[in-house]
């Protein structure tokens, strides 16, 4: 159904259908049943309003039969309207029932030419609609339009909540930036080292390193920092074959000499000192 | 140079165009207008102009001025353009348009939709006598000339169709009303084309407004499947075209 | 429309455009050079012309038409098109806005200006602890926010800077004073709340009277010399934007 339906909607050239002689039984040349029938009532040549519709029901009862003989495939809306048609021949044949039921066969006749006429008045609108002139193909807009320049005028946004953040984040800012953590002074390893080293180079024999230390410190606060850092130092010089340490105990004071180039020393004890 | 342009000072005196004569919202329009190649309605042509300038007599004065031109001042769908006199088709042939063939069904559907519109499948079948093919449809809307409007707030709420700026545009339609033959249609009552004959308005309609029988489309109304008709299981079917 | 055209017609009587004396080929080129994409040389207009048309007196006759028009036919490496008329081209400028953002740090100086003002630009650079870019003053006198109050009764009389209506407007202010002060701000989580007891917020007030501090702007104050600072010789230096 839908495919023949389609196959007449593809549209056959418009010249087979528009009043080729009557007896060309070619069903695929219509639109469907109105259209065919529109194309019989033209050939009565007389306005479509003044049509008979008993002799287009003929016409078309005809054709159908043709069609059939020649054993072509009608669609079933082809075999509605003849149907139909015979239907309403009948009708307008036999004089009109006393008690009509349902519109009368000549208001049933009078509403197909109706529909005839509204058939042909729209593709006589559409043809008139075609060829009035069309864009692009009879007539034509600028070919080089001129572009208009645009000037852009900025608008800033800005939100309420963006001013305060602002504000705020930048207040909070400055003030914890003043906010100065005292710096801790803070003995270095290479400081220590470079004491070490030339206290070493100056004492022959055991000497104690907290005595040293104490000595050498000027500001008590730093004392920690001086031992820590002193005592790593050490490590690193005995480490280094530079020097010799001694503890006798933990929490002893710490010992220190430089290196012998014989063997032990008599006085220490030998096991404490490090490789 | 200089000898045509006395050449054409001699002219002028047999045609004047009083440079000074003539308006300066006349030369401003014309710039405006043909350097646009799309159309501009009145309000933002008036935005342009200086205060006090009566667009719509500067309007008219410029269609006359090109009326015997060949460009003429058109108004298409209450927008202005210029375009060239329909009487010079022969001389713009360009290869690189081509217009594309419409099938003779597809002609049929657009026009009954142009001039029954706002108008539903189902009328425009029962004009033809034949089913609309989902590709005759699928080919006008592809057009830009036809749109779905609206719901028809009948049993089964269906689509109806109407006609957009751009069918104007296309047939150098002012309005609707201009529609060749509209009047002789209405005159004889086929354009009456509802059988139940209760809210009928026989003029053709493209007013962005629905009307009272139309309900709006729905966000998401999916046109693809909306256009497959219920009867047609497989909507690939035919193309129309 | 058809009492403008009759319009139209008295008004021929001063000018008269003939359509029967002006040649038809005239028409053709007016549509030709319209629709053409291109500029269109002397020959190619000729192939498209009828027989036994001089092209030349053509053009020439057309441009003289066109010369005191909003469009001028105009002559292009040989080739002849339509263009607007020169001194138009400020017609053909569209103007349009478009949104911006503010800079991070225009928004921090508007902010500043908002609570602390009337302020200096020294005193806004005092509290950000940055150097303000003439870019970010220039860009938010641009917003139309903030305006120069006067100058400081100090040592080289700095600008004071405040507050609009506009500024209110666009933050949807009533007053000034309904900017949040240091308890909301901390109630909003906007401030820390372990801020050192002498930290405070300054009550915002725009009132157009100068305060006692300040002396009002001279007639001829330079804005664009005043903001940049003298310190500062290359006033491109940071775009605040």
């Amino acid at each position: 159904m839908t495919a023949e339906i389609l196959s007449f909607e593809t549209g056959r050239p418009a010249e087979i259908a528009d009043g080729e002689p009557a007896l060309v039984v070619d069903v695929e040349g219509y639109e469907g049943p109105l259209d065919l029938l529109l194309t019989l009532a033209r050939q009565q040549k007389v306005d479509l309003a003044k049509i008979s519709i008993l002799a287009l029901a003929d016409q078309y009862l005809i054709f159908i039969e043709a069609a059939r003989k020649i054993r072509l495939e009608l669609a079933a809306d082809y075999l509605v309207m003849a149907a139909w048609l015979a239907f309403l021949k009948s009708r307008l044949l036999l004089p009109e029932p006393a008690t009509p039921d349902g519109p009368s066969a000549e208001e049933m006749a009078t509403a197909l030419a109706n529909r005839l006429r509204r058939l042909e008045a729209i593709r006589e609108a559409a043809n008139r609609l075609m060829n009035r002139p069309q864009f692009q193909r009879d007539i034509f807009p600028r070919g080089n339009p001129e572009s208009i320049a645009e000037i852009r005028h900025p608008k800033f946004t800005a939100t309420l909540f963006d001013l305060l953040t602002a504000y705020a984040a930048q207040r909070q800012r400055r003030v914890l930036a003043t906010v100065h953590l005292a710096k801790r002074t803070v003995w270095s390893l290479a400081e220590a080292r470079a004491s070490l080293e030339r206290l070493v180079g100056m004492a022959d024999d055991w000497s104690c390193l907290d005595e040293y230390l104490l000595s050498y410190v000027v500001d008590p606060t730093q004392k920690a920092t001086v031992f820590a850092s002193s005592f790593a130092a050490a490590l690193e010089l005995v480490r280094e074959g530079e020097m010799e340490i001694n503890q006798k105990e933990a929490f002893a004071p710490i010992y220190f000499r430089k290196r012998q180039p014989q063997a032990s020393g008599a006085m220490s004890a030998p096991d404490l000192s490090v490789e | 140079m200089a000898s045509l342009a006395e050449k054409r000072m001699e002219d002028a005196e047999e045609t004047p165009v009083d440079a000074q004569a003539r308006p300066e919202e006349l030369r401003l329009l014309e710039a405006l207008l043909f350097a646009s190649a799309e159309p501009i309605d009145q309000a933002a042509l008036a935005k342009r102009m200086p205060d006090g300038v009566d667009i719509k007599v500067a309007l008219a004065q410029l269609q006359a001025e090109y009326a015997s031109r060949g460009v003429n001042l058109v108004r298409v769908a209450n927008k202005w353009t210029f375009r060239t006199a329909g009487d010079l088709s022969w001389l713009m042939t360009r290869e690189s348009t081509e217009t594309r063939r419409l099938s003779r069904a597809a002609i049929e559907v657009l026009a009954i939709i142009a001039y029954h519109q706002p108008v539903t499948r189902a009328e425009i079948e029962e004009i033809r006598g034949v089913i609309t093919s989902k590709g005759t449809l699928d080919v006008l809307l592809e057009t830009g000339w036809i749109r779905p409007r609206g719901r028809r707030k009948t049993p089964g709420r269906p689509l109806t169709f109407g006609t957009t700026e751009a069918f104007l545009s296309q047939f150098s339609l002012e309005a609707l009303g201009d529609l060749p033959g509209l009047e002789e249609l209405k005159g004889t009552g086929l354009l009456d084309s509802r059988l139940p004959s209760g809210f009928s308005v026989p003029t053709p309609s493209d007013d962005v407004a629905l009307r009272e029988d139309e309900d709006p489309l729905e966000i998401g109304d999916n046109l693809e499947l909306l256009l497959a008709p219920a009867a047609d299981p497989e909507p690939e079917g035919g193309d129309g075209n």
